[in-house]
């Protein structure tokens, strides 16, 4: 028996990032590295404790162990709540078989059951693979003055790229006149961030609509946000002007990455008048930084003892830079090391890798510069192994096999 | 067998009057990231000590905020736990205690309600990972009353310290308990971590409360020396004990070399906790210089760093140069200050151009919120 | 809006001194299987008050133990959540507090060191289940500088009693502010609970300390009725405040009453939480006889229990008869003892046959841990 | 990183509990009410944490929801730690596709990541089916002075029952020579708890060949332990003479539940000194008697609101029963009601039933004696109406709708 709550957060976690393969090939994209300390579904999470938001149900499905393990009882974003707090919801086994989630809105509709012990007014639908810091309860606020059934944050897009987006068009009051999911042509900049605050008995009513639609892909933005609008439900934007990335691709995660050294940027992470972003900590020391070392343009996160040379990078923590090397550009995740005199030039090296003595990873330099170097977990790269620039290394694959000869 | 710890938060406040002037012994800052209570909490959790006492008596306010409920060490618990002792928290309980013994005669209910077999004391002045498990563990094995940790240490020319030194027979039974003014030549100090039956403690706090004793080791232990059977437990690894301004220097800088900080933070065994902070990683700009230096989280960096430890949240703008200084959290050097031997406290400012320098074996000390 | 709770935990022992030897008012226990404390902070949790500071004097041992790390109310956040505020927990903090004002501004840190807007100011003396929600929501929408809580009281005859009463002009603002002493009529009686501000709090306190003003209601309140907009919320519901032993009593008694219970426990958006003790369901044997009494968990019951309170783990012997009486933790009632009119504190004994009566307005109080 | 623990627990938490049914209808059978106050997994749980165990793996499956909703994040059993606690460990999806549990032994091998970041030196595996105290801690202290690689916890039984269990022969030094599932002619009478310390290293050994056996049924009863005694490892019992019941059908769970009330009895659940067996609680006032309620012999829980006749009963938190209505020799889950002049005999009545004015359960009262009537969740049993003797009632079922007519 939970206390009411005004509004809860679902949040989709379900992401394979495949266009992210092979930093992904163990982990849900929401559980992907970044920023130096955080994981990507760090940001949701904190903004929905700083948006006074402590229910969050998260909706997981593709390689959920890690990301589980991650969140865990919810503590380090204080979601670990008698009433409330965060809670993992995997596809589960009923009397009559598994129903793995199928399209966004169906995830939701197969938790019914938990958003109703909270008997929650609003629901937001969150998802968990972008790169932003936003006050949902400002959201929420225009929500209920609108007497809205579906608030839809947007963002403005470059015209060019409009078509990339789900496209939406408002009347002068912002409410939404038309959706349309990646046009062609598109008639305004106005695209959704996937985020969305809906009336819960209404945000019901047309999910159970939905399921029983077998035609349905049971998708928000193709079946469930158009079918509303058809409807003519109250429906609005919420526009939002801060910094806000995808990072579905590789080069995208590595900018966003990039983007943080940028210190007047958009997410202004070192900044403490700013909301924090929360995450789950690992017992490790100060870094250290050696007599020879040479750092600038980086961020270094703890546990790090860095020898060598560190120029425009994000250093994770554990991350041993040795004499002698040089990580130019890069993006490195915990518990690597770097050995005497190796060479990263603009890659991005995910979890436990050992690049040997005097190795390169993305050469040349030239080539590098446009085009990322990506290497999965638990590599050895050996002694002396040249990584060309724009390879991407599976642990085992003939690829890395092939580089480490 | 299951053994509660109790931590002594202000014993020693008097060594470091610079650095408990807003703040208990346990809660000064150390190496980088820590509070010296993080070593003794973490230690304690490690080694499966769930139930902890910190017996504080004033000036307790960041040791509070900084201990919290516990859950960054693990200790928010059901049962047991760690939880504050500050004094009048029991009925009757009298004026402020002003040693170890009134100070637990004073929080006798805590240990009355316990449902340890063991109790283990410590005070908060000495840098070290101690494995605690290893102490309660040959405390068992030995049939010992009471285990008794110390130091072997050896002094070429004689130093004034006021310490507790053991003398043991071949059965490591300590058969002489001394109270040194002076010390030289090879002596075993106490560290002032003691392991022993609760039950017994209880008995020693009644008998003390009746006699009127001060000290533990200097009335209860040499009194009872044949009576009770205390073994000594022989600690080789590092230890820093905080007994002045310039000892609290050195400790952060002992930091800086490799074998010490593996010595403190490589065994996988005893990692140590501190509170969370949610701090950002630390920011090294375009014209950063940082050399030999220990770095904490959600610092940003442009000038110039050597041979230095500095806390979480400092602020190096461009031109500053910090050498053989510890700077603690959120200070800011700015452009073109110069600090060398410094020990800067919380908050502190250093405007531009400004230029501060101690000199080896005298660090200059900055206080909290000092705008210099 | 973020709103911060103050609850003053001593202030009002002398009125039960029986049930205060040993802990303060806000650790009484009460209605089978709570403390007073159980009341405020669920409520203050229910109504999204998640930083809450319990400012105590002596005796809080009890208190400390009961509230622990705050998990059982949810108040075991990483930001905020329940901490107990004793004395000397600052530097520089003087001699015990003796009212209100004083132990505010001994720790008026905690208050200047939270990002709430709001502070909720309450004490725990009073028996009931509060919207506080509503009180918080009214006073923002109000514009109020100072919302005050109060309770519309009839009295026949006259009543001796230190209470503030409060006038009310047409748009419900505080014009006036009266210290009874002898109550008669109909009076808006405070109910301590006060809605303001941080910042007004802190600017406050710091003039009071600047005048030496003793009381918030007596002091500064009178002189600033003008200057500040005080406005009155009416609670109606069911409340009982402890002044007095047989008060105390009444108040247990009236959980007995149907309609009572539904207000206090009733409404399913305010649940009142307390201390989990993993007793077991209570147990009634074959020669139970009992009625009109409500019964927490781990009681045994083998004899009779009429219009009577039973805390956890009360055992009732065969033959045993209670009527009429109010039962702490643990205690034991013997085979063929008889209680009537009784207050019987936590682990208390009634030997074999003994008989014990108080009578109706004047029950008889048997201490923690006597054996009669 | 964890750190290393001596010793975990994993408990096997699928049981579908068919046996059960209509009880365990909507719940895995841990998750089944028991005692007042309790769910049956409580047991094993708090047998953990009294034992000094602070890492508990919890395999579900089937019915998982209310399952993981109720262990939550482990702080019931002081089980929610930043360094081990409880874990709820379902199947999840893979990159090429979901693994169901297939037998016990499958279950734990699936888990051996779980396992592995504790590095334990030892694994209880405990089953989430049976009511006893038990410490963990001595049996451990057993199977390490006997340098054991398996210890199996046996309890003795009727030789007339014995056929029904796994039974063990063991030499005069406890060690085991022969290991028969549910033997028609059992040799010995010491029948296995389905309670095992394993070395760690050994049982990790042994789930990884028996995962390559495609003629396995990857059972711990039927393959493992078999196995193991085959190749001659080190193998002994650990004997337990408590209160042991397996709950595995209605009768025995009606009986388990009347046995509490037997306070010298086996579990002397009221004895606060000994081990309490921790509960997650929901926040009820005290129970209720009213002014012409008779209860003997029984048990009441929180919330409950009793005026009427409670006999030879354990009654849950929150249940009401009204003037004039009787209950006798049955156990009522919690939210329920029974209305005025209702009748319940002999019965087991699940959550959140409201049993009618003048209804009767369990009718007549002589055949109700030897023949438990279950009556599932959420039922409605209308005002008058009979439910027979015996009868097993699921709500919306053919059985209930015409016992309602």
């Amino acid at each position: 028996m939970a206390v009411r709550k005004e509004c809860i957060a679902m949040l989709l976690a379900g992401g394979q990032g495949s266009r992210l393969y092979p930093l992904t090939k163990f982990l849900a994209k929401p559980a992907l590295y970044f920023g130096g300390k955080y994981r990507i579904i760090d940001f949701p999470l904190s903004n929905c404790i700083n948006s006074g938001i402590d229910t969050v149900g998260v909706l997981t499905q593709y390689q959920p162990l890690e990301l589980n393990d991650y969140i865990g009882n919810g503590g380090p974003w204080d979601l670990d709540r008698n009433n409330g707090g965060a809670h993992v919801l995997p596809p589960y086994q009923k009397t009559e078989g598994t129903d793995w989630y199928k399209g966004t809105a169906n995830a939701i509709y197969q938790n019914i059951p938990f958003m109703e012990k909270f008997s929650p007014k609003y629901v937001a639908i969150l998802s968990g693979d972008h790169i932003y810091r936003m006050d949902y309860n400002a959201m929420l606020k225009k929500h209920k003055e609108k007497n809205a059934d579906c608030t839809i944050a947007v963002i403005d897009v470059p015209i060019e790229e409009a078509s990339r987006f789900g496209i939406l068009t408002t009347d002068e009051n912002d409410r939404i006149i038309e959706f349309t999911e990646k046009p062609e042509h598109p008639n305004s900049t106005k695209a959704s961030m996937g985020i969305y605050i809906f009336s819960y008995d209404i945000m019901k009513r047309y999910l159970e609509e939905d399921d029983k639609d077998p035609s349905s892909d049971n998708d928000f933005g193709k079946n469930v946000i158009p079918k509303m609008l058809n409807d003519g439900c109250s429906m609005f934007t919420y526009g939002f002007s801060d910094y806000w990335k995808d990072v579905g691709t590789i080069s995208s995660f590595w900018e966003a990455n990039m983007d943080l050294l940028n210190l007047d940027g958009g997410m202004k992470i070192t900044d403490s008048s700013v909301q924090r972003i929360y995450y789950r900590h690992e017992p490790r020391q100060p870094h250290f930084i050696g007599e020879n070392a040479r750092v600038i343009n980086s961020m270094i996160a703890e546990g790090c003892e860095i020898y060598g040379t560190v120029e425009n990078s994000i250093i994770f923590g554990n991350v041993h830079v040795e004499e002698g090397a040089m990580v130019r550009d890069s993006v490195i995740m915990p518990d690597t090391r770097i050995r005497r005199n190796a060479m990263v030039n603009f890659s991005v090296l995910s979890t436990r890798i050992d690049v040997g003595e005097g190795a390169a990873v993305g050469e040349p330099l030239e080539i590098a510069k446009g085009s990322i170097t990506v290497i999965g977990e638990n590599t050895v790269i050996s002694d002396g192994v040249s990584i060309p620039a724009g390879a991407s290394i599976e642990e085992g694959s003939p690829a890395a096999k092939g580089a480490m000869i | 067998m299951r053994v509660m710890g109790l931590v002594f938060s202000n014993i020693h406040d008097q060594s470091l009057p610079e650095m408990t002037r807003w703040r208990t012994i346990a809660s000064v800052p150390i190496a980088s990231r820590y509070r010296m209570v993080d070593f003794v909490l973490s230690n304690m959790v490690n080694s499966g000590i769930m139930e902890v006492g910190i017996i504080t008596k004033t000036k307790y306010n960041s040791l509070m905020k900084h201990v919290g409920s516990g859950r960054d060490w693990d200790l928010d618990r059901k049962h047991g736990g760690v939880s504050i002792i500050s004094p009048y928290v029991e009925a009757g309980s009298g004026a402020l205690y002003t040693n170890r013994l009134e100070a637990m005669i004073n929080s006798i209910g805590s240990l009355e309600s316990s449902s340890s077999d063991l109790v283990l004391l410590t005070d908060c002045d000495i840098l070290a990972n101690i494995p605690l498990k290893d102490i309660v563990e040959r405390h068992i094995e030995s049939g010992a009353d009471v285990t008794a940790v110390f130091k072997r240490m050896t002094f070429d020319t004689p130093k004034h310290m006021g310490r507790i030194g053991f003398e043991l027979d071949g059965d490591n039974r300590v058969v002489n308990v001394t109270n040194l003014k002076e010390i030289s030549g090879t002596n075993n100090i106490s560290m002032n971590i003691w392991v022993l039956n609760r039950t017994l403690l209880i008995n020693i706090l009644r008998e003390s409360s009746t006699y009127g004793f001060r000290s533990f080791s200097k009335d209860v232990l040499p009194r009872q020396i044949k009576r009770i059977n205390v073994k000594g437990y022989e600690f080789n690894g590092y230890t820093k004990a905080l007994t002045d301004l310039n000892q609290y220097f050195e400790a952060n800088m002992d930091v800086l070399k490799p074998d010490i900080r593996r010595e403190l933070f490589g065994n996988v065994d005893y990692p140590v906790y501190t509170k969370v902070k949610d701090s950002a990683p630390t920011k090294y700009g375009d014209k950063a210089q940082v050399k030999n230096s220990l770095i904490s989280d959600g610092c940003i960096i442009e000038g110039t760093v050597e041979n230095s430890v500095l806390f979480r949240g400092v602020r190096v703008d461009e031109g500053a140069v910090i050498k053989n200084s510890v700077i603690l959290n959120d200070s800011i050097i700015e452009n073109n200050a110069s600090m060398d031997y410094i020990i800067m406290d919380k908050r502190a400012i250093a405007r531009r151009n400004r230029v501060i320098a101690g000199c080896e074996g005298h660090p200059f000390f900055i206080g909290r919120d000092e705008v210099l």
